[in-house]
């Protein structure tokens, strides 16, 4: 009796929603670090996981949607897609994007001068340095998305 | 509870311990703290960063926002004991080599002080600080 | 200008949800004690609610609905509701509970023979032990959720 | 990579190491190792539980299932550095009394051992498992 074919079995997913606060991207950074560990992922790809979550989150809390006072604190969505090859993670906020952005920022020439030196600006350096493939979906009527793949090592992907 | 500072005396400058994550979270408080050392006129600083256990890109601008303040009063603040995951993010930032990271406290303290205080003998400790919680 | 008082702020809300497998129990110990670490819950209460959650969760995955072969795994939904003086833990499964489940387990004396030692039916007096309330809540219509309260000392209650 | 076991004999008895933690993942892997070396005749046992940093009811069923199969086998099973986490665990199943732990290596080992071979120096590792995901 063959399994119905029209309906394929759905690959595991983990998802996590947190507040848009500053205070709860740590347990963020738990939550991947348990799932990337569970796959096989070196200390050290953890390490980039845990920091490319943060930037997505950092962003989502703020440059998402933000709450007035008195009304409900948004939710960032954060889904991890274990598969045999790598991770997927797509952090969701609800905000709408006016303007394209670069995901493809050259990295910057080291600044000659105190004054030059940024503050910021490097989440999505960061995040594209750390990360496999990077995709970000949204626009006027749509969620905003940053989609994240991390490839296992080939030696580690039987593993999962 | 995520990020604790300690801020030690140290002869002429000042010793300032980091444990814990700096992030979106622990990272204004943080600098905060530190700015109130670096806007001192000439103040010398040694930031310790052995204990730091996470740093992503608001950690980053913290520490570039206190090194120019300091820098802008004629001080001087220096870096040491970054961990390779620190070290990997500065990096990739571009910054690492145009900050004053150094490998060990001895090395950093030589860069603020005359060689003979870079062993005194640790001081009681006068403040600390903590990023926890709102 | 007043807030609106008929519609009051959401208090946070915490939401993982996994598949229902053992493989995944442990990345929901990791997000219990990332929330209860900021709530400054101590070390051991943080272990006790590891020690209750995981129970909850062998629950809905040993208890919960099963899926068959080629269909979709079921998920388990943990929900954490941070308060000033502790912590809801809400473990949710798309199961149906036939029968009343007796929360009020008495601690059982110590077996006297080796034939009598348990290797199993110890989750739920361990969740009744270890939270300061329980409640079960479903039937033949509902999904059933499993739902802990873990207050917090009230000198660490200034904390969060 | 949740736990791992080392089996090492000693003397006439084995012991088995364990590092991680002991859930509903990693617990059946585990009593099916530990059943391996229980279920010969007259085994002894002493089951090092000094690096384990989680256990709940399955694992508690994990031990309780291997305790009874060994002494079904007429052999002896006895363990020893449970931490406080998983003393609590046990004690609220009421099970800390009647089940034979031990606080040191030496006073588990001593009770499966004559005493002179208490002492053994480490033999080579023959055997180690792992419980990860499947
Ligand atoms: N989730 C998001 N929603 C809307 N805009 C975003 C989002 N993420 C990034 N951006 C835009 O991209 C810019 C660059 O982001 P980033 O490199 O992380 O630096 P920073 O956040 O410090 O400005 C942001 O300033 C913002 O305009
Ligand atoms: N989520 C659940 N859905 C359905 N039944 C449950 C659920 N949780 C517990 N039960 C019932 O309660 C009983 C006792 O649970 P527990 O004390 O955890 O022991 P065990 O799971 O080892 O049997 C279970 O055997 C099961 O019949």
């Amino acid at each position: 009796m063959p399994d119905k074919p029209d309906k394929p079995v759905r690959p595991p997913r983990i998802e996590l929603s947190i507040p848009a606060q500053s205070e709860w991207v740590r347990v963020a950074r738990l939550t991947v670090a348990g799932v990337a560990a569970r796959q096989g992922f070196s200390i050290q790809a953890v390490e980039d996981l845990k920091v490319a979550v943060s930037e997505a989150i950092n962003n989502a809390i703020q440059h998402g949607p933000s709450s007035a006072e008195g009304e409900d604190v948004p939710m960032v969505s954060i889904a991890f897609e274990p598969r045999p090859q790598g991770l997927w993670i797509v952090v969701t906020d609800g905000g709408r994007l006016e303007r394209e952005l670069s995901l493809d920022k050259p990295v910057p020439p080291t600044p000659e001068h105190d004054a030059d030196l940024p503050e910021g600006g490097m989440g999505l350096l960061l995040i594209r340095s750390l990360m496999d493939r990077v995709e970000l979906e949204g626009g006027s009527d749509a969620d905003t998305s940053l989609k994240m793949w991390k490839a296992l090592p080939r030696k580690e992907s039987v593993r999962s | 509870m995520d990020l604790k500072w300690r801020i030690k005396p140290w002869g002429e400058a000042t010793l300032v311990e980091l444990e814990g994550e700096v992030d979106l979270h622990s990272a204004p408080p943080l600098k905060a703290a530190l700015l109130e050392v670096g806007s001192a006129q000439s103040a010398r600083i040694a930031l310790d960063l052995n204990g730091v256990s996470f740093l992503d890109s608001t950690g980053i601008g913290a520490l570039v926002g206190v090194y120019k303040k300091t820098r802008e009063g004629k001080g001087q603040i220096v870096f040491f004991g970054a961990r390779p995951r620190v070290k990997r993010v500065f990096q990739i930032a571009g910054l690492w080599n145009a900050l004053p990271f150094y490998e060990s406290r001895d090395a950093a303290l030589a860069v603020l002080l005359p060689a003979p205080l870079v062993t005194l003998p640790e001081t009681p400790v006068p403040a600390e600080g903590e990023a926890h919680a709102g």
